[in-house]
């Protein structure tokens, strides 16, 4: 029984990290950089809720599912802008310099979210409640417990991955996406976009990041700006565990670390090291495929 | 043509850096206690440049290794005791050879890594360093490790900082060295060329990490406190920047670089709330506007002598 | 090889010569400077602003009050991020540059431990609001507090247990991040197991963590009768509330850590019914309390936590003993703060002992209705 | 014949799907110059990169002067005394040529990590006996001029030689070259053609070569194996490469046979 709420815990946990690894490795899938802003959208989508929320409830009435959704789809739309410009103006300018200088730049980026945040002026530092969207219903099975935002996290990561991976399988922009993370420079010879491409890889990408936001804070209903970056690193982990840049592979890194996590963080003894678990899990899986779970590796050409 | 009078420019540094010990009881504690704090970024950064610049290893780990000279020096400290001051220079040694050992063991499995790869497994790497300090009870956990002695002063911090400027720069200004530029340039034309990559980086890797700890070692005797948050990712990613803004793989660019960004915080104390963010600005605008590096400027690359 | 980097060590060499030869100390002036280093930004800046909040009233107040020795005084701040490292060149600026006279900080344990021996060494008075490790003021007779240590409130913690709450098995949920919790964690262990208490589950938690099913999972199943955890209210609001969905019903119960309007406003129905230990409430009927919420909630328009009261006790507590001793002389400055006797603040009456700790009673409050609902006192 | 220097039997490689070399057998002899040719796309690169031990073939095995090869590391296999150039020209960017060269000599005659720190008597003369050849190579070959530019900096034909060199100065018994003549002109070629004869007949050493220029092959080469698809579909002298049927068919397609 213990294991098996371990399970349901675990499995709860995994899918907001697949969520966020989502994001993660479709931005990655693209560029090829790792946008160490993804885990500062999240927070930035968990705000914009936060202030969306009681305008929303005022005409939809509180806790009804038809508001939840319009913030929802309110704070993607706010994050998708918000990251389309963090992509042009600090990103842009940067295409094809060395990767080094594009990862320390997507550090500063996100340094300058939090802290900005951070300021007394902005959001400040202190935690703030996160306001009940939906109800959170407690199911009782015995001793098992479940609660209804857990099923709603579990489902909507499902929907998301299979929208994601039809948006980039099956659509014209899906093969303009794959065409431009195959090879940006033959992708603009054929007419793809380049640009237009990426612009809307980091708009998808921060809707995704807003979505796990206010779903994280949904489980978890305390916001604050630092509140991306735990999150945001497991996932990160989780989608290079998966493979990055493949969509299925975010997914299950996402439910790999959300599992080992919680089932070490149930272990007296081990508890104390559930920080470092889930690099521990990146290290050990690195070590044997280096190129991730599901990620192929691929042989330089010499 | 290699010059080989390197050395002597080494003596004189450590020269200086003794005398400035001397004189250092007339100094302003505070001024003291900065410029203690640039030595030891000097240290952190040239050596982390062998890695991240000069071999073009992408390390995010840098700090780990810091800690772990850091607390195995002052450790040995406390354990001393009364004769602490005497072998304070082996502890330093102590601290930077167990650095440099753990950087053998990350090493070695890790650089097979590439790229992000290999940045995400070292920052991993300095993560667990600093969770398995913080649960380690004999140094201090989460409590930290208090009580360490008073050892460091500007002799020691400047005079290894000398030294590791001039083991890095007569490293890589040796025909041996010039491999690691190699493998930084192009490693498969490196290994058809004879030169063991994957030799190379570990070296680079240890060197650095040896060096690390030094650091580590001089700044748990400067802080006279250590905690295991001192030593988080964020604060690798300090050093990396510091590395990146004085132009990867330029000694002389790193070291300003070190003492501009240990200075610029002290600066802009008055306005500490947008301290931060100032800094964050910082690193932005300089990535897209000088991405070679702040004191790089139109020489010609690495020419020898 | 060129000389580059050799010459570049001589020219740092230099600066800081340079530097070290201009610096001055500048006593005397028509203020009295009194430094304060606090964590005003990041990870802990939420405590920290808190803190630092009351410390700024208590100056302000005694400076309308027409200052003290017949000149106001002049609150130098430092902020040192929340971050390792950073206290010791705040504590140092303070000190070798500004010249104050005493400083106030941190409630870190960690960062005062950090701050603590640079103004042992300068002789210089320190005073930390917050920090209840005891090692923090073994660094010297230079280092007071306000609040009373670890091992006091763990006693009362868990006499507590045994006590009132006649738990005969009590799990346990530490921040191991945090030495703080791992402090009062240790000394509740030593007196609630003496007391004959019974530990029915260890585990450990990383402050900042946000799910905590899987520690509470074990927790649920060891069947305990209560649950203690020292952590913090933003840790601590979250554990509540998942307990309540795992459907634990037994009581929850810490220490100081807990004291926030923001564990109301987070927990909500969650945090009902459970316990905590601490300094005091800011709604406790004295005159003092009173008069301070007030010109708290009017100053900053908010409600005030009790690490709002210890900042401004730890000015006050250094006020009067400047006060008293005439003089900001720093020897003389030091016996004063360490006669402070019967000190009448606003967290509660308090005597400095011999070991420069605040002796002062705690109190216990329940969380009932949406409030924090005052229970018992515990004296020393 | 004496004993062979390289010899590879049935060898295989396989990326996912895809067979890029498929049962090649190839011997080659001391102080032999030998041709590989074939359309794009037919595995003589891969074939390259498998005997420098880049790529670790699927199956089949490799030997290079009596020792198996199979594992063994590039860098070590240059000790053995195999050297290549690349196809799309691999310089050391950041170096300047007479470094390009030097980090190169000092495989045989190490000056050491910690004689450079101490740098010592040892190590001052060995610095200065690896300079000395590294200069001497660069003579011969015409580069001394250039010995303080950056490598990237030289013309097209410069970076193509100093490459050659580059991997001479490892002392190989066996050289690769992959496509040298690449994006040269009719002089250039001649020029090149020169140069690799004076290498050969100077290093007495073998001489691998990858290339497209049939003038460049079928001048200088005294054994010609062609590949078409992964495998090895003719072998022989020059002279009956030109008319053999199915290297015409490969090159012209069927239609032309």
């Amino acid at each position: 029984m213990e294991f098996l709420q371990q399970f349901i815990n675990g499995l709860s946990l995994g899918s907001v990290y697949a969520l966020i690894a989502l994001g993660y490795t479709m931005v990655y899938g693209v560029l090829r950089f790792i946008n160490f802003a993804h885990s500062d959208i999240l927070m930035l989508g968990a705000f914009a809720a936060f202030y969306l929320s009681p305008i929303v409830e005022k005409f939809c009435g509180p806790q009804s599912p038809v508001g939840a959704i319009l913030v929802v789809i309110l704070a993607a739309a706010i994050c998708a802008i918000i990251g389309t410009l963090i992509e042009f103006f600090a990103y842009r300018p940067l295409r094809g310099r060395p990767k080094l200088t594009v990862l320390i730049t997507a550090i500063g980026v996100s340094l300058f979210i939090e802290f900005t945040c951070q300021h007394g002026k902005v959001f400040g530092s202190n935690p703030r409640p996160f306001p009940k969207l939906l109800n959170d219903t407690q199911f009782h099975f015995g001793k098992l417990a479940i609660g209804s935002n857990d099923v709603i996290v579990l489902l909507v990561t499902a929907m998301l991955l299979v929208g994601i991976w039809f948006l980039v399988q099956k659509t014209r922009v899906g093969t303009a996406l794959r065409a431009v993370s195959y090879n940006q420079q033959a992708a603009a010879l054929m007419g793809v976009p380049v640009n237009r491409i990426i612009s809307f890889t980091f708009a998808v990408g921060s809707a995704l990041a807003a979505i796990a936001g206010i779903l994280y804070s949904m489980k978890f209903p305390a916001i604050e700006p630092l509140m991306g970056v735990q999150p945001g690193l497991r996932a990160f982990i989780a989608a290079v565990v998966g493979g990055i840049g493949n969509i299925p592979g975010a997914v299950l890194g996402g439910l790999i670390i959300g599992l080992l996590e919680t089932f070490a963080g149930g272990i007296p003894g081990l508890s104390n090291y559930r920080d470092a678990i889930a690099f521990g899990i990146l290290i050990l899986i690195l070590f044997f495929k280096p190129a991730g779970l599901l990620g192929r590796s691929t042989v330089e050409k010499v | 043509m290699l010059k080989f009078g390197a050395k002597r420019w080494l003596f004189i540094g450590i020269a200086l850096a003794i005398a400035a010990s001397f004189l250092s009881p007339n100094f302003n504690r505070y001024y003291l206690g900065v410029g203690i704090d640039v030595g030891i970024a000097i240290i952190l950064a040239v050596s982390l440049n062998l890695i991240n610049g000069h071999t073009g290893q992408f390390s995010l780990g840098h700090a780990g290794f810091m800690a772990v000279g850091g607390y195995f020096a002052a450790w040995i400290s406390l354990k001393l005791g009364e004769s602490a001051e005497v072998f304070f220079p082996l502890s330093l040694l102590a601290g930077g050879l167990f650095a440099a050992l753990i950087g053998l063991f990350v090493g070695i499995p890790s650089l097979r890594l590439r790229g992000d790869y290999l940045a995400i497994v070292t920052l991993g790497f300095g993560e667990i360093i600093r969770v398995v300090a913080q649960n380690t009870e004999a140094i201090g956990a989460a409590s930290g490790l208090k009580g360490i002695p008073k050892l460091t002063n500007l002799g020691w911090t400047f005079g290894l900082a000398a030294l590791t400027i001039y083991i890095i720069t007569a490293l890589v200004n040796s025909t041996y060295g010039r491999g690691f530029l190699a493998v930084h340039d192009d490693e498969i034309a490196a290994e058809s060329s004879g030169i063991n990559t994957t030799r190379y980086k570990v070296v680079a890797f240890v060197t650095g990490s040896f060096f690390a700890g030094i650091a580590g070692g001089l700044y748990a005797h400067h802080k006279q406190f250590l905690a295991p948050t001192g030593f988080d990712w964020l604060k690798s990613v300090e050093i990396v920047v510091m590395v990146i803004l004085g132009g990867m793989g330029r000694t002389a660019g790193v070291v300003a670089a070190a003492i501009l960004l240990t200075l610029l915080p002290e600066f802009l104390r008055e306005v500490s709330e947008y301290r931060m963010i100032l800094y964050a600005l910082l690193i932005i605008f300089l990535m897209i506007l000088r991405p070679e590096g702040l004191f790089a400027f139109k020489l010609k690359r690495r020419q020898t002598s | 090889m060129k000389s580059l980097p050799s010459s570049l060590t001589a020219a740092s060499l230099a600066a800081v010569f340079a530097l070290g030869l201009t610096g001055c100390k500048s006593g005397g002036g028509d203020t009295i400077k009194v430094g304060e280093y606090a964590s005003l930004t990041g990870k802990e800046a939420t405590y920290g602003a808190a803190m630092h909040e009351g410390t700024m009233l208590a100056i302000e107040e005694v400076n309308a009050a027409g200052g003290v020795l017949g000149k106001q005084i002049e609150l130098i701040v430092e902020d040192d991020q929340s971050k390792a490292g950073e206290p010791a060149n705040a504590v140092n600026k303070l000190i070798s540059k500004d010249g104050v006279v005493a400083v106030l900080g941190e409630f870190a344990s960690s960062r005062s431990l950090e701050g603590g021996p640079i103004c042992q060494e300068n002789k210089i008075p320190m005073i930390s609001p917050g920090s209840t490790n005891p090692a923090v003021t073994q660094v010297g007779d230079y280092i007071f507090r306000v609040c009373f240590t670890d091992p006091f409130q763990g006693a009362a913690l868990a006499n507590f247990a045994n006590g009132t709450l006649k738990a005969k098995k009590v799990a346990i949920l530490t921040d191991v991040k945090s030495d703080y919790s791992k402090g009062l964690a240790k000394y509740f262990k030593e007196k609630y197991l003496a007391g004959g208490g019974e530990l029915a589950a260890e585990l450990d938690f990383n402050g900042g963590d946000k799910d905590f099913k899987a520690q509470l999972t074990t927790i649920k199943n060891s069947s305990p009768d209560a649950i203690f955890i020292p952590g913090y209210y933003n840790d601590v609001a979250l554990i509540c509330i998942q307990a309540k969905q795992l459907g634990i019903d037994v009581p929850l119960f810490g220490g100081d850590g807990w004291e926030s309007h923001m564990l109301l406003e987070i927990g909500k129905d969650a945090v009902e019914g459970h316990y905590f230990s601490t300094h005091c409430l800011t709604d406790q009927d004295t005159p003092k309390m009173k008069s301070f919420v007030e010109a708290y909630t009017k100053r900053y328009n908010k409600a005030p936590d009790a690490m709002s009261t210890l900042g401004y006790d730890s000015a006050m507590v250094l006020i009067d003993a400047m006060k008293r001793a005439g003089t900001t002389e720093s020897a003389a400055l030091r016996d004063a703060i360490a006669a402070t006797k019967d000190y009448e603040g606003v967290s509660g009456t308090f005597s400095l002992d011999e070991n420069r700790d605040a002796v002062k009673p705690l109190v216990f409050a329940q969380i009932k209705n949406g409030k924090f609902v005052y229970s018992a006192t515990v004296n020393p | 014949m004496s004993e062979p220097l390289l010899e590879l039997k049935d060898v295989t490689i396989r990326f996912g799907g895809l067979t890029a070399v498929s049962a090649l057998d190839l011997t080659i002899h001391s102080n032999e110059l030998i041709g590989l040719i074939g359309p794009n796309g037919a595995g003589k690169t891969t074939a390259f990169n498998m005997i420098t031990g880049v790529y670790r073939p699927t199956s089949g095995q490799i030997t290079f002067a009596g020792k198996n090869t199979l594992g063994i590391k590039p860098s070590r296999l240059a000790g053995l005394g195999v050297a290549r150039t690349f196809q799309n020209i691999r310089l050391f960017g950041s170096l300047t040529v007479l470094d390009n060269i030097r980090v190169a000599t000092q495989l045989h005659n190490p000056t050491g990590y910690f004689g450079s720190l101490w740098r010592g008597k040892n190590w001052k003369t060995g610095e200065a006996k690896l300079e000395k050849q590294a200069l001497e190579l660069l003579e011969i070959f015409d580069l001394a001029k250039f010995r303080d530019e950056l490598a990237t900096s030289l013309p097209y034909g410069a970076q193509r030689r100093l490459e050659i060199v580059r991997a001479l100065a490892t002392h190989p018994k066996l050289l690769l070259l992959d496509e040298p003549a690449a994006g040269m002109n009719p002089a250039e070629k001649d020029e090149l053609i020169r140069l690799i004869r004076f290498v050969k007949d100077r290093y007495q050493l073998s001489v691998l070569l990858v290339e497209h220029d049939m003038k460049v092959v079928m001048g200088i080469c005294e054994r010609i194996a062609v590949l078409e698809y992964g495998r090895k579909i003719a072998e022989g002298t020059p002279k009956e490469i030109q008319c053999h049927p199915k290297v015409i068919e490969a090159y012209l397609g069927a239609a032309a046979v």
